[in-house]
């Protein structure tokens, strides 16, 4: 995060025309109707509950936030908020509404409905996945152990204001306010949905959802009251499910298409890639995702850090890239290199069987080990998990594959002494915000390390808890290089001396659209949101 | 007659609670913790427990299933872990689809089947009989996704006789109705095959050729009604098998059915819909049968005097 | 050969040096060969013969029904009048068939569709080949159903063939064939499945529609009482060949052929034993009869088999009476109880109580030991007393088995004797009812009909038991065979001092083998007591009728009855 | 012997006895006829592009999409495949039979109980039970061969019931029992091999059909674990290359086929050399 404007005033965003960045050759032109194809059911689209990455830029399409991402990427700007003001311990924020916004259903957006929104998200009876992302605000814990039923910590000062008070200072607070999770919907139709909202949803964004046939497709109109001037361009999309991504292609290269949301299978990438036809049409992009194998610090012989950095040195990631033709960068580092704390100088454990075998016979393992490694089911999971087998073979290790469906990964993850290895592709870690600490806690911190938690590395370090914690206590604006200087520092740190991943890649997404669509391809692969409906258009 | 019905209505409610039985005890001891994954992973402990207690995971087997049947017979199938949303109105939007689909393929299967399985029977032993028995074997071993890719491949995309994907008209369900009902004409064919050749040692075509009635009369009029009974229970039997195929020709021709729904289910281990996926096959499947057990009276007067 | 090839130029059909070949992997093989006949309007030419002859096949040959991949016409013609059948193509042959030539099948359960209605089917040929129309064909097939005298034709036109009597079936079999007025018939044992008395039924009713349609027959029958009965000539055949050809006089009372002379005289004629109280002797030296008053092997006291009960609340059938109904007798050493009746009178029920082979109640006791209740285990020492013979020899034989095996099978179970000690015994019994000790090693369908059945009673043998049930044992067996089985039967019971309890529905063969004779009708037994007695006076109606329905194979008496 | 010299006799069971035994040596002797180690991930198995190298060259068959030499994945895949199609299809077919047989020839209340226990399994959409199964237990060659069992005998129990049903009341077993003869005896040497032929058609019909439910399995990542190669998941780890790298999914394809189709052709001519009754007919 380079810079946050504070105070700054929508006009004057509008004014300074910062949606369209300057590469941008043609203006965007308003109209039309696109069709959008999935293989998966749309899960959910209720803002407190969503958390895939298909329903993600859906949900973030029909409700709106305090604050937001700028188009395409990683800037924060005020949306719902026109200003907001932040207390000198970093602890109250206050925000100003935006006036006059109103939601589909007709009613104005109140300050007491942010305050019921976040509550909702919260509120374990809402079952939603993103209630820890709030726990800094006061009331938060009471909340989620179930004692309370509000949470003292946001007021509602007004109907345009609203103030959240923090227990601690938090650097990532607006970008977790510029989560879905923090959507504001109107109490009465969530009320009235009775625990359907999610298929019936009512938000004041830029869409508003028309038709739902289940299982078929879903049709998103343009909201005509969208308090952001110009936006969205399209006048509708559908989302047509149920698509095998083979099959989208073949349509989408007939033209009865215009985005295939689920990229481009491995076989058809390197076909399309080359073939003239499909020039233009491949949206191939950086996000901010490392794919990773955890080496649990708890199971033998990988509590031993010698063993975990020389299986960090046996993997070959160029072939395991070339592989998945080409569709991703070997990583060094947890972080991946568009993230705020990404050390371009940190060149990580190269590729070194020799060297690997040493480290394994300083560690008494002159004879290898066997081992297991669980990965998604997928492919290329498989696949990819078969070529980390072979390199670890190669050193002597013995991993035996467990391909098993997603949620036994996780939780055999989540389980104590179960999972030696894990092969997190599939499930990898999509950043939820562009901060390094979305990639510290939820992960590699000691509190996530417990059964059913994510760290399945069940790594632990008490002193690098401490200064992440440190390092998040840092006022953002003003201390934002230093801070990201720290968590670099932390990051590189973790995996010099305890080495408790082996960062194998950071994937790129690809996305295949139709020549007539247009804009930039980071809004067809938009950091926070994969596709912002908000943003592309269809050229004239 | 009636009474024969009832029996079988009877022992058709055990099946299925018995399914359900099964079913719930196999997903109970599965690993994952759908609390975990309801949790999402910013979640800590606490939360996960209160999720647990929400979904009342927390409370043992036995009243679990108890809870589980007494909703089922309120139709009740209770709600996804990953839709957050009721489990019953998911299935019964595509229901219909997956029906239709079934309902094609089945025609398309039998009518192959009959149609190679009759020129099979009459033509025993000979070129004719050998290569559509051969044909039927290779239906019988082809992989399903493979011959729907083809098809799909040949038809839709090169040629463009048919829609590539989706769902509506009758043109849409051709390609999905013919993978589905190609690979098990195989069956069939050999099963009518067998009946027939059965059937047409019986002194009635016999008596019916003796009258002096035309080769395709005798063998459509006399010997074929007697050879459908094994066919109408086959069908009967045959929904269950449906069941598994539609999983894959749905995926992929976009056909918005159930099958898709599991095959979703299954990969996020999203059991309740696992459950209501599962006893709304099991449920098709009884029918099937009854429905064949109904039927075969019609065609067989013997059985109609029972 | 007077008139039998009497090629009269009115004839009616002609056949003329038809040969058919069966093809067969090892080349084709003749089974008819060379023979020829004519048929004037209005004649019923009987062609009799045992299995294998060729009848059928003559049959079929006329029809052009011979199935195509394993029979072929090979040589010589068959005309209709004055057209060469063989010839036709398939289209005029089909008007020919049902149309100038109808044929009716042995098996009236069978040759009926199933899944059609009377009408359905008799309406079918009618129309196909008088292309008549609506009402006018149901009424014409009503009135069909009138000539063979079913009631309620009406009624009728609606029901299935399971809903009607075997003799009812073929009546209407008989119906159909005639609908279209066919110049011949083909009936290819149209009695033979039947019982007597609807047998003799449904044959007085053949002569009836010869004389009002005059219609030519060809008649197809093993059974020379038929054949006495219904036959203006006679053509027997044996081998593919017509071996004697005439009327049917002559062949009846100067048989030329020897193969006729032996046909005649292996058919059973009732009353032929009529002044005697024993079967006759057949060894030179039997064993002294055995006195009176000795303890009988079987005693049956009040047996009642109810199959309804034993099955399951569900199912039971509450308008079925029992299939055995208070049945009781019994049968002293060396003596044998002929059970009569027509199907379904309960008589094979009662043979398989007795061994136990269904649920009874009542008392059975066999050689002193009370059956009833007895556990498997019990029950086996019982079972060397008694042993069974089926109707079907093919059928009781696991025709997976050789018939070696099969014979040692008893001796197995019971753990009598050593490997070696059971292949002697094989030999031996093998021996004993006429074959060769190297047939054991073969298996049954390598057999003919009346060698199984020695197998059979080979293997009944091997436990050396008291009582033999023979249930219809010979009534699947060519007269000649019959007659050789029968034989053995009686030496076995001089020798050895067998009981049977005989169960027939053949009252000549019955009156051959008994002693004492009981007639069962629905479950019970309605006449019972010494043979002579039973058949030269009996008490009962029913008695009488069964007696009065066997055909006699002799043309000047059945001449007289018609 | 004279079963085999029979069969030797037939050209169609001839051809089928050939490419069984074969493929029977194929999988024995796969390490010595393979250049390659199935699992060998090779560095020039791949283009640079990472695309899977076509048949010809070095590598028979091509390349799949790890890069590993597909003969010798065939090789290999073969011992998988055989176990699966054989030994799964076999306990299948003897469950069935088991069930079946007893339940055909008890009748009463535990004959009834085992037919309701089969219409209850019959009402279970097999996939998902083989599903639920397979994640159940830890999946391994030999659970995924059990798996494939359970899920398969039904029909077989189906069939078999019929018959046996249809046996008992045949004459020949009535005789036995007259003879005195015990259940264990009848149900063995007189019922059993009558439900031979079943058997065999079963047995020889399933086998493609299960190493293509292994495949599905295997696609479903509950069936034999990678790298373990498998014919049916070399096919379907690879079936969306079709189009671009056909021979990873047509290759596997026709030698299952033609495995199966040779199986089936044995099987044919085997029931009718086991039937004293069809001796000497051809």
């Amino acid at each position: 995060m380079n810079k946050f404007v504070r105070k700054m005033g929508l006009a004057a965003l509008l004014a300074t025309s910062a949606l369209v960045p300057v590469a941008f050759a043609d203006t965007p032109t308003n109209g039309g109707d696109i069709i959008v194809t999935y293989k998966d059911d749309i899960a959910t689209l209720d803002p407190a509950i969503g958390y895939d990455w298909q329903n993600w830029s859906m949900i973030n399409a029909l409700f709106s936030r305090l604050v937001d991402y700028k188009p395409g990427t990683t800037e924060l700007a005020p949306s719902l908020a026109d200003s907001y003001d932040v207390s000198d311990d970093g602890k109250v924020y206050t925000f100003k509404l935006h006036p006059g916004v109103k939601f589909t259903n007709g009613r104005a957006v109140t300050a007491a409905d942010v305050k019921w929104s976040i509550e909702r998200a919260v509120n374990p009876k809402t079952q939603g996945p993103g209630a820890g992302f709030f726990h800094s605000i006061v009331g938060a814990d009471k909340m989620t152990a179930g004692t309370a039923e509000t949470m003292e910590g946001i007021t509602a000062i007004d109907d345009h204001t609203v103030k959240f008070t923090l227990s601690q200072p938090d650097a990532t607070f607006l970008n977790v306010l510029a989560l879905n999770f923090a959507s504001v919907v109107p109490k009465e139709a969530v009320e009235a949905a009775g625990g359907d909202f999610g298929k019936h949803p009512v938000g004041s964004g830029a869409f508003t959802l028309k038709e739902w046939t289940i299982g078929q497709r879903l049709v998103f109109q343009k909201n005509p009251d969208y308090f952001i001037k110009d936006r969205p361009h399209v006048d509708s999309f559908t989302i047509e499910i149920g698509q095998e991504p083979l099959v989208a292609l073949l349509r989408l290269q007939k033209g009865e298409v215009d985005i295939a949301g689920d990229g481009i299978p491995p076989a058809k990438y390197l076909e399309m890639k080359k073939s003239p036809e499909f020039e233009g049409m491949i949206v191939d992009r950086q996000q901010l995702e490392t794919s990773y194998v955890t080496l649990n610090t708890q199971v033998k012989p990988f509590d031993n850090a010698k063993v975990r950095q020389a299986v960090n040195m046996a993997i070959n990631k160029d072939r395991i890239v070339r592989i998945i033709n080409g569709r991703a960068t070997p990583a060094s580092q947890v972080l991946p290199p568009l993230m705020p704390g990404y050390d371009q100088n940190y060149k990580g454990y190269a590729y070194d069987p020799e060297k690997a075998k040493a480290l394994l016979a300083e560690a008494g393992l002159k004879d290898g080990f066997s081992t297991q490694i669980y990965t998604s089911n997928t492919d290329p999971q498989p696949r990819i998990t078969q070529a980390i087998q072979q390199d670890l073979a190669a050193i002597g290790v013995k991993a035996e594959i467990k391909a098993v469906a997603n949620p036994n990964v996780i939780a055999a993850g989540g389980t104590q002494g179960q999972a030696p290895m894990v092969w997190s592709g599939g499930l990898g870690w999509i950043a939820d915000f562009p901060d390094p600490s979305d990639f510290y806690g939820p992960i590699l911190g000691c509190g996530s390390a417990v059964a059913g938690g994510w760290n399945w590395s069940w790594y632990c370090n008490k002193d690098i808890d401490a200064r992440a914690q440190a390092a998040d206590a840092m006022p953002v604006p003003a201390k934002a290089e230093e801070r990201n200087k720290a968590w670099a520092q932390i990051f590189t740190d973790i995996q010099t001396n305890d080495a408790p991943w082996i960062p194998v890649f950071n994937e790129r997404r690809v996305v295949a659209k139709a020549k007539r669509m247009g804009g930039p391809d980071e809004i067809y692969i938009d950091p926070t949101r994969v596709i912002n409906y908000e943003a592309i258009y269809v050229n004239k | 007659m009636a009474f024969f019905l009832a029996r079988r209505l009877v022992q058709a409610v055990l099946i299925l609670l018995g399914v359900a039985a099964i079913t719930f005890l196999l997903l109970y001891f599965l690993p994952a913790d759908p609390a975990v994954l309801i949790a999402g992973r910013s979640a800590t402990p606490q939360m996960v427990a209160a999720i647990r207690h929400e979904l009342g995971f927390d409370q043992p087997l036995g009243m679990q299933f108890l809870h589980y049947v007494g909703n089922l017979l309120h139709g009740d199938l209770g709600r996804s872990y990953t839709q957050k949303t009721e489990v019953l109105p998911l299935i019964l939007a595509r229901l219909p689809a997956t029906l239709i689909l079934m309902a094609a393929g089945i025609v398309v299967e039998v009518a192959l089947g009959l149609t190679f399985g009759i020129i099979a029977a009459v033509r025993r032993g000979g070129f004719v009989d050998r290569s559509v028995m051969m044909l039927s074997f290779v239906g019988v071993s082809s992989p399903q996704f493979v011959v729907a890719l083809l098809l799909l491949y040949v038809f839709a995309a090169t040629l463009g006789w048919f829609p590539m994907s989706g769902f509506g008209t009758a043109r849409h369900v051709v390609l999905p109705a013919l993978t589905l009902g190609v690979l098990g004409a195989g069956w069939y064919a050999r099963m009518v095959r067998s009946a027939m050749i059965e059937v047409l040692r019986h002194d009635y075509v016999r008596t019916a050729h003796a009258k002096g009635l035309s080769g395709r009369r005798v063998v459509l009029g006399h010997a074929l009604p007697n050879a459908l009974l094994p066919i109408i229970a086959m069908v009967g039997i045959d929904i269950g098998q449906f069941m598994s195929g539609v999983v894959v020709v749905e995926a992929v021709y976009g056909w918005p059915g159930i099958g898709q729904l599991a095959w979703q289910a299954i990969q996020q281990v999203d059991v309740p819909i696992i459950m209501g996926v599962t006893l709304v096959s099991a449920l098709a499947i009884v029918l099937g049968n009854l429905l064949a057990d109904f039927v075969a009276p019609f065609v067989d007067p013997r059985i109609r005097s029972q | 050969m007077a008139d039998g090839s009497g090629r009269g130029r009115d004839a009616v059909l002609t056949v003329e040096n038809l040969s058919v070949d069966a093809l067969t992997p090892e080349g084709a093989r003749r089974v008819i060969d060379g023979i020829s006949f004519a048929l004037a309007p209005g004649e019923t030419l009987c062609l009799a013969g045992e299995s294998g002859s060729g009848k059928s096949v003559t049959a079929l040959s006329i029809m052009r029904l011979l199935p195509r991949a394993s029979l072929r016409i090979a040589g010589g013609d068959i005309r209709l009048e004055r057209q060469s059948l063989p010839r036709l193509p398939e289209r005029a042959m089909r008007d020919v068939r049902g149309g100038e030539i109808a044929m009716i099948f042995q098996e009236p359960m069978t040759s009926l569709n199933p899944v059609h209605s009377i009408g359905t089917q008799l309406t079918e040929a009618i129309r196909i080949h008088q292309g008549a129309e609506g009402s006018n064909v149901e009424q014409r097939a009503r009135d069909m159903l009138d000539v063979v005298h079913i009631s309620d034709p009406a009624r009728r036109m609606k029901q299935y063939p399971h809903e009607l009597s075997g003799g009812m079936r073929q009546r209407v079999m008989i119906a159909m064939a005639l609908s279209c007025r066919p110049k011949v018939l083909l009936a290819d044992e149209p009695t033979t499945a039947l019982d007597v008395t609807v047998q003799a039924q449904i044959l007085k009713l053949m002569r009836e529609l010869k004389r009002e349609f005059g219609t030519a027959i060809i008649l197809i029958t093993h059974d020379m009482g038929v054949v006495a009965e219904m036959a203006d000539r006679v053509a027997v055949m044996r081998d593919g060949r017509i071996v004697e050809a005439g009327s049917a006089l002559d062949v009846f009372e100067r048989p030329q052929a020897d193969y006729t002379r032996e046909l005649l005289a292996a058919v059973p004629r009732l009353g032929a034993f009529a002044g005697t109280d024993a079967p006759p002797r057949v060894t030179a030296t039997p064993r002294p009869p055995v006195p009176e008053g000795e303890a009988p092997v079987l005693s049956v006291k009040k047996l009642v088999v109810d199959y309804g009960a034993s099955s399951s609340l569900f199912r039971r059938r509450a308008s079925e009476a029992p299939a055995v109904q208070d049945v009781s007798f019994e049968i002293r050493p060396g003596r044998t109880l002929g059970l009569v009746g027509e199907s379904g009178s309960g008589k094979s029920t009662t043979g398989k109580a007795v061994l136990g082979l269904v649920p009874f109640t009542g008392s059975v006791i066999i050689g002193g030991t009370s059956v009833h209740g007895l556990s498997a285990s019990a029950m086996r020492p019982v079972r060397r007393a008694a042993q069974m013979i089926f109707q079907d020899p093919y059928a009781s034989l696991d025709p997976r088995m050789t018939v070696g095996a099969a014979i040692a099978e008893p001796l197995v179970i019971h753990g009598i004797g050593s490997r070696d000690e059971r292949r002697e015994r094989v030999a031996s019994l093998l021996a004993r009812v006429g074959l060769e000790a190297d047939h054991a090693s073969r298996y049954p369908h390598e057999f003919s009909g009346g060698q199984r059945q020695r197998i059979c009673i080979a293997r009944a043998l091997a436990l050396e038991p008291k009582l033999i049930v023979a249930d219809e044992s010979v009534a699947a067996l060519d007269v000649s065979v019959r007659a050789r089985v029968l034989d053995l039967m009686l030496e076995l019971q001089e020798t050895l001092g067998l009981a049977y309890l005989f169960i027939s529905h053949d009252m000549a063969v019955v009156e051959r083998m008994s002693h004492d004779v009981a007639v069962m009708r629905a479950g019970r037994i309605v006449e019972a007591g010494p043979r002579r007695a039973v058949l030269s006076s009996p008490r009962e109606d029913y008695t009488r009728e069964l007696i009065a329905a066997v055909p006699i194979p002799d043309p000047r008496v059945a001449n007289v009855q018609r | 012997m004279r079963v085999l010299r029979e069969l030797i006799r037939r050209p169609s069971a001839l051809f089928g006895l050939v490419v069984v035994v074969l493929v029977l040596l194929a999988a024995i002797f796969a390490p010595w006829i393979a250049h390659f180690s199935p699992d060998d991930q090779l560095a020039d198995g791949l283009s640079l592009e990472g695309a899977p190298l076509p048949p010809g060259g070095d590598h028979l068959f091509g390349t799949d999409t790890l890069g590993r030499d597909l003969f010798a994945r065939v090789l290999f895949g073969a011992r998988t495949s055989l176990i699966i199609g054989l030994v799964a299809n076999g306990v299948a077919v003897a469950i069935g039979l088991l069930v079946g047989l007893l339940a055909g020839y008890l009748r009463g209340a535990a004959g009834n109980l085992l037919m309701r226990f089969t219409d209850l399994m019959m009402a279970f959409p097999a996939l998902l039970l083989a599903i639920a199964l397979a994640a159940l237990l830890r999946p391994s060659l030999w659970i995924v061969a059990m798996v494939i069992a359970l899920v398969n005998w039904v029909q077989v129990a189906r069939i078999v019931y019929t018959e046996t049903r249809g046996l008992v009341e045949r004459d020949f077993i009535v005789a036995e029992r007259s003879l005195g003869a015990g259940n264990g005896r009848i149900i063995l040497l007189h019922i059993l091999p009558h439900l031979m032929p079943t058997a065999i058609v079963w047995g020889t019909l399933g086998i493609a059909t299960t190493v293509l439910l292994e495949a599905t399995l295997s696609f479903l990542g509950i069936g034999v674990q990678p790298p373990q190669p498998s014919w049916g998941n070399i096919i379907f780890e690879s079936q969306s290359y079709f189009q671009d790298a056909p021979w990873l999914v047509f290759i596997p394809g026709a030698i299952i086929l033609v495995t199966a189709l040779s199986f089936n052709l044995i099987g044919d001519a085997l029931r009718d050399i086991l039937d004293p009754t069809q001796r000497g007919r051809l």
